[in-house]
């Protein structure tokens, strides 16, 4: 390993400084508002990215079903925002107006009660945190205190997403069915379809998504993030060191499931809909391809890899169409099998190590030594 | 069914079965309060499964475990930990992503909750402690150095002091030696003699050299039953011993 | 519910529903026997397995079309013949990866499932670019189909039959691979303990090969055979995988016993439920039954108690 | 499949291309030509759309990667068809039309995106476009918003009207109650077995076959039921029906289940000779699938067959084998696509401008008499009137064209007393 934790911690800084200056000043500025708009989707995903940086790439637990928390946080913020959308008035040639156009064709009458609460701005804000966060509460303190792990937890998960997308197409009159909630309007009056409010939405985006990553950075470089790494190599000594480890995963799920959670309330305001195609198998895959290709390690490179990857995937199915599926499978592979460290692992070991000055520029720090 | 008892770790009955196939039987142990016992004995004869059963890493079939003249059968092994019992394994079992300082930091006893962890301070006394700590294992010049770039002999140390630094009563190393070399031995066993001061050690060791070097009382184990124990001599002089194990 | 209907009828509709579960029984095990090999030998999931069974069915449909162009008096039998060039199709594209891809990610289990997904990938575009993005119609030979009248109002279905028989087939044959064979002997030794079963003068990495490429082999087998029950087009083997893995998961690593139990369990519930509950709910509550198990015997419901 | 399209290509359409668009030429001569004098850019295009002088771009918004390319292949071929067949023409308003293809790459969001795109970007006169109703939802409030046109062609659930989109597919109940009313006639039904994928257009779809069966008809539904998508298993819902015994199995499954569906249908000796089935979601092109052998005898209720015996069709049928291969079959979607082009041609020179604003309310009353399926004409609702057609399936994966209804259907998206 050529460059020590203190080189790859300043990098880190580096790293996030560079992407802090990329999505909030450059792409703005060489970007007209329909691309910006296509990255501030893309971004969302990158939360997801983030989120497996701390449970997969740190802690080992690969969760194939971060969709379905990526879901549930959108389709909060989607039932505020529907509900908003569909005042009375705006409604009135439906038979019972005042109820998301959905419930209406399926012949609901009145508003379910689960879907009262979400009038509330309040309320909707903390279920979007809150309903991702407690479903991976239950699921986790289920699985990892019975010691479930591995692949048994990446089909157990997947096998949940599959689930949540059979229920949410299935009761329609609920959920919107397989067409989702769409032709969202306004917050709190606000209308989000126009330009400038696309602007301002990109940047709160942004804006959580580099607070998000500082969190996450928080939690890594703290005592708890060394014990998440140590899990992961060693999870039997965490537990001869005295420590639950299942309440560190639990933990860790949850917040990487928040985490998922927010940029698909994120994706709800900026895409203006919502559908259950976002919640399924694939998409939770292509999230984990994101994290792999940037660098399951870091927070940084989750970012960049899902810009990358989402960007080749505008071109290439611009382009080249057919060649879309090769190139992304290749990828993959290419990234699993050569470069297991995603770019971020090209940058730390291969091309600084290559820079000359590098060696001089930081100086190792070392740790703490005994006060006298 | 077992009575009160004075040992710190009294095994009263113990047996345990994989699919049918009894790795221990019906097995009494008493492990005195600042004893050192060696447990040897051939392939398969169950050593690593006591330990495993101490700790909780495989649950009893039968039979009952006191510490402290307290039932820890079915306590969960972070649990049984916190009671002071450590526990090294046969392989150096360390966390080679992270620093030798950030190694032994993890395994203090304190910040072993989730919000203790995620805002544990690393104070003046900690870094002290663990430069102690690591002075002990030999390892004092190798603080920062991550784990996965020490020697064989320093990750067997590292680990020690990982259990060294959770200051536990009962200490139960699985070959210590194991991938050492001669000089290392000696050190270990150095280390060893040091560190028994305070408390009870259960070693698992093949070398007979290094068991001579350490012991004070022997339990040969065969087929997952105690076949003698007493002082290396008496143990060695024993005939069925002999025929078992050390005949060949 | 069944009020209106007389003792007789509702008699022979059990007996009809009890082998539809036994024909989804036979589908489940089928799907999942090729997988669970690769399971069990690697402790990894193949994500790529319906691919692989697409593949089979791809086969047979160019069979089909070979038989109909240049054999049409053989064509009653052309069945056969596809199953054998599936099975060598899909074994040989599975050695080829296995050599390719999987035996360098040995170490990385998760990594396996990652690096198989993007093979899935690739496979999918394959397909289509060389069948197009329709799916294909595979004709079956007259006597593959129809059904058996067993009293006049039992009927069985002769392709479930032959599904039925043919898993029986390959599970048996598996068994006797794995218990009397010495590669079964073999693969036995790696999964219990690969290092020793190396130094002992096993050529694991000839073993992992095969067992992959068998294990692909029989996926290819039953794509061939699921021609006659499903679709067959690019995407169509992402329709089987949930199922399949869950057979495999919940069955638990290293056993065969397991698998089959595992693909009985399921099968029964799921087609008991249907007849209930209408199919999406049904599926549902399968998914989460089976969910709910796995959290009560982690790893899997057929495993034995080991040392670990 | 055709190679690979750059995307911004000027349809010059080569020679075989252009024997297409004479074949068509024949069927549409009566059309007016307008000549380009008459009608100055400026004139025809106060918004700023791609209008030039000499040409004026259409988008074209169909998955041609992910699970629905398989599905709306045959959309965009007969909509490029469509495009080649005008350009032969002379154009509209004397401009060539030019097409810009994105891929909606079965995902919705890249609907919404490639549509934005198409109408901000590219300022894009049409869009023909779309194949799922979610699709088409995602991309709604884009068009209403930027105020594009868009030609749907799939028939769909209804409960939708809007002054940016013309329906040329049937809506729900245009497909369902002629052939409910002549399966009852003909086939005296009195009891039926409601099946269906499980999402929205299934369901809406049998619930005004259940309403219009129970409450119009007065006969019986004696069972319904839904599947996941993808879904593979039929065994346990044909042993109810077997139970049931209804007179019309009603099936509107889709996708790879329909394979696996009349597939075991067949196996489990079902012979839709015998029993009768009606569906409304398998055309031509499904069939391809499943086998003619596995659905042969069973009804479909459409608009369009690619049997239909009429001039109009058969020039049709003849160009788009010519351009896109012999091999191909013609299905209701297709077919549908194809009425796009030509629809908004002929609205833009009723309407004489390309302007949305004007482009959309000229629409009401504009017909097509070249149309394939016969005549169609545009209602107030942006719906076609059209025929409903009973077909009857063929082994050789064709329908027999077993009825027709005399009068064209009026589309009703908001059926009452069917919600």
């Amino acid at each position: 390993m050529a460059a020590t934790r203190t080189d790859s911690r300043s990098l880190e800084l580096i790293g996030f400084a560079l992407i802090a200056l990329l999505i909030m000043v450059v792409l703005p500025l060489m970007l007209d508002i329909f691309r910006l708009n296509l990255v501030g989707k893309y971004l969302t995903y990158a939360f997801v990215a983030v989120g497996l940086v701390l449970c997969w790439g740190h802690t080992g637990i690969l969760s194939l079903g971060q969709g379905v928390f990526f879901g549930l946080g959108g389709y909060c913020m989607a039932a505020f925002l529907k509900l908003e959308a569909s005042s009375v008035e705006n409604t009135r040639i439906q038979s019972t107006p005042g109820i998301p156009d959905f419930m209406d064709w399926n012949q609901l009458t009145e508003l379910p009660f689960f879907w009262v609460p979400f009038k509330s701005l309040p309320f909707a804000l903390i279920a979007v945190v809150a309903v991702p966060a407690i479903a991976a509460f239950i699921l986790g303190a289920a699985m990892f205190k019975r010691r479930v792990g591995g692949v048994y937890f990446a089909i157990i998960t997947q096998a949940l997403a599959s689930v949540l997308t059979i229920l949410i197409i299935g009761r329609q009159g609920y959920t919107g069915g397989i067409n989702g909630i769409t032709d969202l309007r306004t917050l709190l009056g606000w209308d989000i379809r126009t330009d400038n409010a696309k602007y301002i939405l990109y940047f709160v985006c942004c804006f959580l998504l580099l607070g998000i990553m500082l969190l996450a950075r928080f939690v890594l470089a703290s005592k708890l993030g060394r014990i998440l790494v140590a899990t992961r190599d060693q999870e039997d000594r965490v537990r001869f060191s005295g420590y639950d480890v299942a309440n560190f995963k639990i933990f860790v799920f949850c917040l990487a499931s928040a985490m998922a959670a927010i940029g698909g309330a994120m994706f709800a305001l900026q895409v203006g809909f919502m559908s259950p195609s976002f919640v399924g198998i694939v998409p939770s895959i292509e999230m984990v391809i994101f994290c792999a290709v940037g660098g399951r390690h870091s927070l940084v490179g989750a970012v960049v890899g899902t810009l990358v990857v989402n960007w080749g995937k505008t071109l290439f199915s611009e382009s080249f169409p057919e060649l879309w599926l090769f190139a992304m499978g290749g990828l993959f592979i290419a990234v699993v099998l050569a470069f297991p460290r995603g770019l971020a692992g090209l940058v730390t070991d291969q091309l600084i190590p290559r820079l000359p000055h590098w060696r001089g520029w930081t100086h190792r720090q070392p740790s703490p030594a005994p006060a006298e | 069914m077992a009575s009160d008892t004075d040992f710190l770790l009294a095994l009263e009955n113990v047996s345990v079965s994989f699919d049918g196939f009894k790795a221990v039987n019906g097995l009494n142990l008493y492990i005195d309060t600042g004893e050192l016992r060696v447990i040897i004995g051939p392939n398969g004869a169950g050593k690593t499964t006591v330990l495993d059963l101490i700790c909780g890493r495989t649950r009893v079939s039968e039979g009952s475990i006191k510490f402290k003249n307290q039932e820890i059968t079915g306590r969960k092994e972070q649990e049984i930990v916190r009671l002071g019992i450590g526990r090294k394994f046969q392989t150096p079992t360390i966390y080679e992503d992270l620093t030798v300082f950030e190694n032994l930091e993890l395994s203090l006893p304190r910040g072993r909750s989730v919000v203790g962890a995620l805002f544990w301070k690393r104070a003046d006394e900690v870094i002290q402690r663990v430069h102690e700590i690591a002075a002990t294992v030999f390892l004092a010049d190798h603080v920062d150095r991550l784990a996965a770039t020490l020697s064989h002999g320093q990750k067997q140390w590292l680990e020690i002091g990982m259990l060294l630094i959770q200051d536990p009563e009962l200490l139960m190393l699985d070959e210590p030696v194991a991938g050492m070399s001669v000089s290392e031995r000696a050190k270990t066993a150095e280390l060893l003699n040091q560190i028994i001061k305070n408390r009870s050690v259960v070693v698992i060791e093949h070398d007979m050299k290094f068991v001579e070097s350490i012991a004070h009382r022997v339990t040969v184990l065969h087929q997952g039953k105690v076949l003698a124990e007493g002082n290396m001599q008496r143990v060695q002089s024993d005939p069925k011993v002999k025929e078992v194990y050390l005949g060949h | 519910m069944f009020g209106e209907y007389s003792l007789g009828e509702l008699g022979s509709i059990l007996v009809m529903q009890g082998f539809a579960g036994l024909i989804l029984f036979s589908v489940f095990l089928l799907m999942a026997l090729g997988l669970a090999i690769i399971f069990g030998q690697m402790g990894v999931i193949n994500m790529a397995h319906g691919e692989f069974m697409i593949l089979g069915a791809y086969m047979t449909y160019l069979c089909s079309h070979l038989f109909e162009a240049y054999l049409p008096s053989l064509y009653g039998g052309y069945f056969f013949a596809a199953m054998i060039i599936a099975f060598l199709a899909a074994g040989a594209l599975g050695l080829l990866v296995e050599w390719a891809l999987v035996r360098r990610l040995y170490a990385r289990p998760l990594d396996t499932l990652l690096a198989t997904w993007g093979l899935s990938l690739i496979m999918q575009q394959a397909f289509r670019s060389t069948f197009g993005a329709r799916e294909v119609g595979v004709e079956l030979p007259q006597w593959m189909m129809g059904s058996l009248n067993v009293t006049g109002s039992i009927e069985v279905q002769i392709n479930g039959l032959f599904v039925m028989g043919l898993t029986l087939l390959i599970t048996a044959a598996v068994a006797v691979l794995l218990f009397k064979s010495k590669w079964g002997l073999q693969v036995r030794a790696v999964v219990a303990n690969r290092t020793m079963s190396g130094a002992v003068g096993i050529d694991t990495r000839r073993i992992d090969r095969l067992t992959f490429g068998l294990g692909c082999g029989i996926a290819g087998v039953a794509g061939s055979a699921f021609t006659m029950i499903g679709s067959t087009g690019p995407t169509a083997g992402q329709l089987y995988i949930v199922d399949t893995f869950l057979v495999v998961v919940f069955g638990g690593a290293q056993s065969l016993l397991g698998t089959v139990a595992s693909a009985l369990s399921i099968s029964q519930s799921q087609s008991a439920l249907e007849f209930f509950l209408t199919g999406s709910m049904a599926k549902v509550l399968t998914l989460l039954m089976v969910i709910g198990l796995l959290m009560l015997r982690p790893q899997g419901l057929f495993v034995l108690k080991v040392r670990r | 499949m055709s190679p690979r399209k750059p995307p911004f290509r000027l349809a010059t359409p080569s020679r075989r291309q252009l024997l297409a668009g004479a074949a068509a030429l024949s069927a549409a001569a009566f059309l007016p030509q307008r000549a380009l004098a008459d009608f100055p850019t400026a004139q025809v295009n106060t918004t700023g759309l791609a209008v030039t002088d000499a040409d004026v771009t259409v988008g074209i918004l169909h998955s041609v990667t992910g699970t629905m390319a398989i599905s709306e292949t045959g959309s965009v071929e007969a909509e490029k068809l469509a495009i080649e067949q005008i350009n032969a023409q002379g154009g509209v308003l004397g401009r060539k039309v030019k097409f810009i293809q994105e891929d909606g790459a079965s995902d919705w969001p890249t609907f919404a995106e490639k549509a934005k795109k198409l109408l901000v970007n590219d300022k894009v006169a049409s869009v023909m476009g779309c194949w799922t109703s979610a699709s088409r939802k995602a991309v709604l409030p884009v068009f209403e918003q930027y105020n594009g046109m868009l030609y749907y062609p799939t028939f769909y659930e209804g409960l939708e009207a809007s002054k940016n989109v013309i329906y040329t597919g049937q809506e729900a109940t245009q497909q369902i109650i002629a052939g409910l009313n002549w399966v009852q006639k003909e086939k005296n039904a009195k009891t039926f077995y409601l099946l269906g994928s499980d999402y929205i257009w299934p369901r809406t779809s049998n619930k005004i076959a259940r309403k219009h069966i129970e409450n119009f008809l007065k006969l019986k539904v004696v069972g319904e039921e839904y599947f996941p998508l993808g879904h593979t298993q039929f065994n346990s819902v044909i042993n109810k029906m077997k139970l049931t015994k209804p007179d019309v199995i009603y099936a509107i499954i889709v996708g790879g289940s329909n394979v696996a569906f009349y597939k075991q249908l067949k196996a489990a000796g079902v012979d839709l000779t015998k029993q009768t089935l009606m569906t409304i979601s398998v055309t031509e092109d499904e069939i391809l699938g499943i086998g003619g052998e596995n659905i042969v005898g069973g009804y479909a209720c459409m608009k369009y067959f690619e049997s239909l015996d009429n001039t109009n069709n058969k020039s049709f049928v003849a160009a788009f084998k010519k351009m896109w291969g012999d091999n191909i079959v013609i299905g209701d979607v297709t077919q549908a696509a194809y009425l796009g082009p030509w629809l908004w041609k002929l609205t833009v020179e009723k309407a004489g401008s390309f302007d949305i604003d004007k482009v959309s309310g000229a629409s009401p009353g504009v017909e097509f008499k070249g149309a394939p399926e016969g005549y169609v004409r545009i209602h107030e609702n942006h719906h076609l009137w059209s025929k409903t057609r009973v077909g009857r399936a063929r082994a050789d994966g064709q329908y027999d064209l077993i009825y027709e209804t005399a009068d064209l259907m009026e589309p009703d998206p908001f059926p009452k007393g069917y919600q």
